[in-house]
């Protein structure tokens, strides 16, 4: 099941689940997402329930906060996380931080979801990962779907979840295909917000990843093992707050190498934050190298394919840097 | 009877001019006021002996909007303002102690301690928000909940004369028109937004008209009576599927901007002087219940008297609370049970553990 | 002269209907708009051929809105504008080679291939902005530019149906009219944002009066010269400090709203075939044209025969052009040497060191 | 001399050396600046120069940077970087990636700047720390004076600098004092961006840090000395990006130790950053002990005083932290 129909069903299980939830963006309704994620929702649950904005994203975004303190669940869909910096004080200060400045007498529950990060070929002012921008802000969950089990039971889950949480999803996984078993096809799957899932189990390194990220990871680690024979871990964190802390430094015990993989600026970035886990826990004393960050370039994406292609971690980057990092074991 | 001057109308008919109120109503607006008032400068007081820190905006000399309007709805209606929000938590049921408590920092505080000035809410009060003109979305939110659940209510949402020119505003403005939610919007227009006078704020100071499509009123924010009479027939449009409305009521703040602003800088002492003395909305009440023989001077006295001890009391009794214990640093930040299993201080070895 | 119907008015007296054009510039523009629409074609047909990436927003439709507004100003009049930019790119003075090379991400694009279709600059122009409505008050700030350095020019800033209920929108007409700049506010309105009619996004959808306190224009945005009358017009108010305008660009857009929308799930085919056979830009220019006797049919084939040549030629050399060198992927971050010493790449041990 | 009268004097000083510079925000002219910055100035320039704004954050933003990319050298102040929220897409998309995205051709000489994170009693919405989400943004430089040198120095260099700068000041250190050399009191005195700052020597541990921060770095060196003879060495970093790796280095080639100070929020913080540094460097092979990090706690600023002064860093953390990073060699 491709990621989009993953993310569809779970709306149209909690709209029918709970009435309160509604979704509000941009081209959300009459045509069908601008990604189509919200395709014929319009038509099952009408215009109350599937609204289509003006093109006013602190607007929309503050009346879904509204909203959400006044009773509803909105699902308020930012047609890139791009746009989201029109409304992020309505996403920060609004809705992240009035439970806490209300002595916890005000909540807030509510979604904030859309595409996170580049898509292809959309230059600079189009292609921001704002993971760790989202992931600084206490009284926000952020998660980052990778497949579609992650898609169904994250946005699952952050629907129901009484806080505001952040869902990255991303563009260029909407068509990608995953298996999804039995237990996630069923109505009540739900990730819990805040745990990692190894997605392959491995010795010899530990690689921390989310996102897109991952099929570069996998197909890496694919390579190192065929060519090199080495067996690597890899972490698909899903939530990048809370992270999951005990799922890095467990696997880091017993692989003792840690290479953090993402698509965002390096500076005060994912990465970084996994380096300072790996300073501030046991893992630092279980490591054999110092922690390896893979991230985006840091530079404004440009357009130019052969210049975008080297602005990404993709699977050869991933190859060289976890074979240095174990050479230098060596 | 209200004065002519009392509403100006745009795209609209203006509401009559006539209205009931009985003594008793009369008497409790202005007992309303007068415990306003007595809290602001309770709340002044407490600020220069450094009881209260941070940023303190009082409404002195705005009195008559919060206490009008509250006259003229239910509970089950809903308020948002800013950050100058201490008199709609007094009318929309926050006490005196908790309101003074919350200026404190104390537990006992509305919002335990954890808000101040600008962050206080209650019951269909969605605050106090800090950030100028972020409320106006997100109350029309409040209006959208109202309307997706069919309540015959309406949210009025107040924002200043500065605020009014924030982009957020008009988009606002525009969703509230085009779903026809029962949002009334209040620009409190009290003539400068910190030291900006509105003339150079807005190309447009006739606040009521800046809705363009959506129809307003004018209102005179000095009068209790006019302010209640604005918001009955406010209400009463917008939960008739008439649509939003853009209020302006135009009123007066005595005091600087915050306690840090000493308000004298662009504009006159006199200006402030003349307002007090020809505009006050208490002074003004009174003279009206003196005039329509509902009380006697001695009668009113008693009432200022009695406003002031409830005051007096609350600050004394609030002065007592204890701060926060210093475990809640680390609770409500998400809600009880969603947590995180660990919340971090400041170093690594700072941390509490929530039982999820 | 141009007929009755061509402009509508807001707070203003219009324009004159009357206008005196030399047949050679009549030739001219509708060359430009030829050219123009093969350009287009091109970068349609490059972007089914996989030449092209990501977004590509076409202005095929709307050519008189480029050109008529060229037409009027001069060189240090400046525009900007949103993503729908090579129409305008092309009449500030950018090739269609470096256009097309930069569709194609080369080297000898008019952004050096880093831009995309999205982001083309040249002179007094400011682009090519791809977040909805930012461009708005950046353009305010052009405008800002020409009056502090005391120019007697305008700029032009354009923005959509959709564009026009972006809160920032309003923020920038209330600081140019409070600061008369000669700023106007151009929206093209071509009916649609997306899949939006106007109807559904904009409580008031006639956007010539949505200044307000702002004159405004509604333009026939189909006719080359009521553009070029209307901006002309439009400039010398500015120019003459009357402060500034908001005009409403009627117009269409026949393609999708980017390569990846077919354009007819909110629009029917025989919408977009009418305005094609009764609105479009060319065919009107060209009837006119002969009517009035300044050409035969055949001249006018010629004419579009050395537009197609053109485009033809500036295809065939922009594919030929190199991607930009690996190099430059660490360039322009910052102006030359003032540079970190060294920008990181993907990793620790991929990085360029910046001589300073 | 205050720190607030240093920036005065930077304005001051680069108005007269260049007519393009103008100052543009909320209550700067006529008020004289909301912190008293800018006091005197419209006198002194007159409203041409010194440009009350309506409270419009991304309108004014937005407008000042098309002034700057049309040839004037803007300096647009936030009131608090809290409000820049609302202006943030300008900052960061209008401003940071255009250089870029035009490759080359179009520059945006601009100067963002005005209190950055917490001051006293202002609560959840009024109190955040910016330094890394700016600091994340390439084509964005970010500097962060901490006293009256650096905020002279580095105001006029952001000033001057073709490239948009963000200067994250202080409120709480605008009426501190601090003594200027000689050299300071120049009209030519400029720091240079990107270079950080041994405010203190010492051989025994490293403490990086920056803003305010610093007087708590200062203060607890001074109690360790005294109380525990261990010497620290403070690193002020003025600049948030880019960072001055190779100060950080040398210093932890020296010390073996490594803290970093911030009262920025935990996750993808400053301290995150320095974290990836000291495994990304040669530090690492020099470290006798993981790297510690003092934040600001990971909650929403609370505003009674009992709370909020344990949200923050304070000497008391800074000395227990550097001993128990010391101890821990022994
Ligand atoms: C987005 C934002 N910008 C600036 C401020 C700082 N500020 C607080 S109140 C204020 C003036 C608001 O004036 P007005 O809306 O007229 O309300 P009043 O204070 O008169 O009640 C300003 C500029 C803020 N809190 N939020
Ligand atoms: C802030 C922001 N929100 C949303 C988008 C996505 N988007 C791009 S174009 C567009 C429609 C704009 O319509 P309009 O202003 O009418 O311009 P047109 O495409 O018709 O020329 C939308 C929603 C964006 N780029 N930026
Ligand atoms: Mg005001
Ligand atoms: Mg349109």
């Amino acid at each position: 099941m491709p990621v989009r129909d993953a993310l569809n069903i779970a709306l149209e299980e909690e709209f029918i689940r709970d009435e309160r939830v509604f979704l509000i963006g941009e081209e959300v309704a009459q045509y069908n997402g601008a990604y189509k994620v919200s395709k014929g929702l319009l038509d099952k649950f009408g215009p109350k329930r599937v609204i289509d904005t003006p093109i006013t994203e602190a607007g929309f975004a503050g009346l879904a906060v509204g909203a959400a303190l006044s009773g509803l669940r909105p699902i308020c869909e930012f047609m890139t996380f791009n746009f989201s910096m029109q409304a992020i004080d309505h996403v920060v200060n609004s809705a992240a931080k009035i439970l806490y400045m209300s002595g916890g007498t005000v909540t807030c529950p509510i979604v904030f979801r859309g595409p996170n990060g580049s898509a292809a070929g959309v230059a600079a002012q189009h292609s921001q990962d704002y993971s760790a921008w989202y992931g600084a802000i206490p009284g926000l969950k952020v998660v980052s779907p990778w497949d579609s089990e992650d898609a169904k039971g994250l946005l699952k889950a952050a629907i129901r979840d009484p806080n505001p949480v952040v869902v990255l999803e991303n563009e260029l996984q909407y068509g990608v295909s995953f298996p999804m078993s039995q237990e996630a096809m069923s109505q009540d799957f739900i990730l819990p917000i805040g745990k990692a899932k190894i997605v392959r189990e491995g010795k010899d390194v530990t690689i921390v990843s989310h996102s897109r990220s991952i099929n570069y990871c996998l197909e890496a680690a694919e390579k190192l093992h065929s060519e090199e024979g080495i067996s690597s871990e890899i972490i698909n964190l899903r939530s990048i707050r809370p992270l999951d802390v005990n799922a890095i430094v467990n696997s880091v015990k017993k692989t003792n190498h840690l290479v953090a993989v993402e698509a965002g600026f390096p500076q005060f970035g994912v990465g970084s934050e996994i380096c300072a886990i790996a300073m501030e826990t046991e893992a630092f004393d279980y490591l054999d190298a110092p922690v390896e960050r893979i991230t985006c370039a840091d530079i404004p994406t440009p357009y130019a394919e052969n210049l975008e292609n080297l602005s990404f971690p993709n699977t050869d980057v991933i190859v060289k840097v976890v074979k240095r990092t174990l050479y230098r074991k060596k | 009877k209200l004065p002519e001057s009392s509403f100006k109308t745009y795209k609209c008919d203006p509401p009559s001019l006539d209205i009931e109120v009985t003594k008793d109503e009369l008497l409790r607006l202005y007992k309303e006021m007068a415990v306003m008032r007595r809290m602001e400068t309770a709340a002044d007081g407490l600020y220069k002996s450094k009881m209260i820190r941070g940023f303190c905006h009082l409404c002195t000399g705005q009195e008559a909007v919060a206490v009008g309007m509250e006259a003229a709805i239910t509970e089950d209606d809903a308020i948002i303002t800013a950050y100058r929000c201490h008199g709609f938590t007094y009318v929309r049921g926050g006490t005196i102690h908790s309101i003074l408590a919350e200026l404190m920092g104390r537990k006992a505080g509305i919002s335990r301690g954890k808000g101040g000035s600008m962050h206080m809410f209650s019951k269909n009060f969605y605050g106090g928000n800090g950030i100028v003109g972020a409320q106006v979305p997100v109350g029309t939110g409040v209006a959208f909940t109202q309307k997706y659940l069919e309540k015959k209510n309406a949210t009025f949402i107040l924002y200043g004369d500065g605020a009014a020119n924030q982009g957020q505003v008009f988009e606002a403005f525009n969703m509230a028109k085009l779903w026809d939610l029962p949002a009334i919007f209040v620009c409190e227009n009290n003539f400068f937004g910190m030291g900006t006078a509105a003339g150079r704020s807005s190309a447009n100071a006739q606040y009521y008209t800046r809705g363009q499509y959506i129809p307003g009123l004018q209102v005179n924010g000095m009068d209790v009576l006019a302010v209640k009479q604005a918001c009955s027939w406010a209400k009463n449009w917008t939960t008739n599927d008439q649509g939003p409305l853009v209020l302006e009521m135009v009123t007066y703040r005595y005091g600087g901007h915050s306690m840090s602003d000493p308000g004298t800088s662009y504009r006159t002492r006199e200006e402030i002087q003349h307002m007090r003395s020809t505009k006050d909305p208490i002074t003004g009440l009174r003279q009206r219940i003196l005039e329509l023989g509902f009380s006697t001077d001695d009668e009113i006295k008693k009432l200022e008297k009695e406003a002031r001890a409830v005051v007096e009391e609350a600050v004394a009794e609030a002065q007592k609370e204890p701060q926060p214990d210093e475990s809640e640093i680390f609770t409500n930040i998400y809600a009880k049970g969603t947590e995180p299993p660990i919340i971090r201080g400041r170093e690594r070895e700072e941390f509490a553990v929530m039982n999820q």
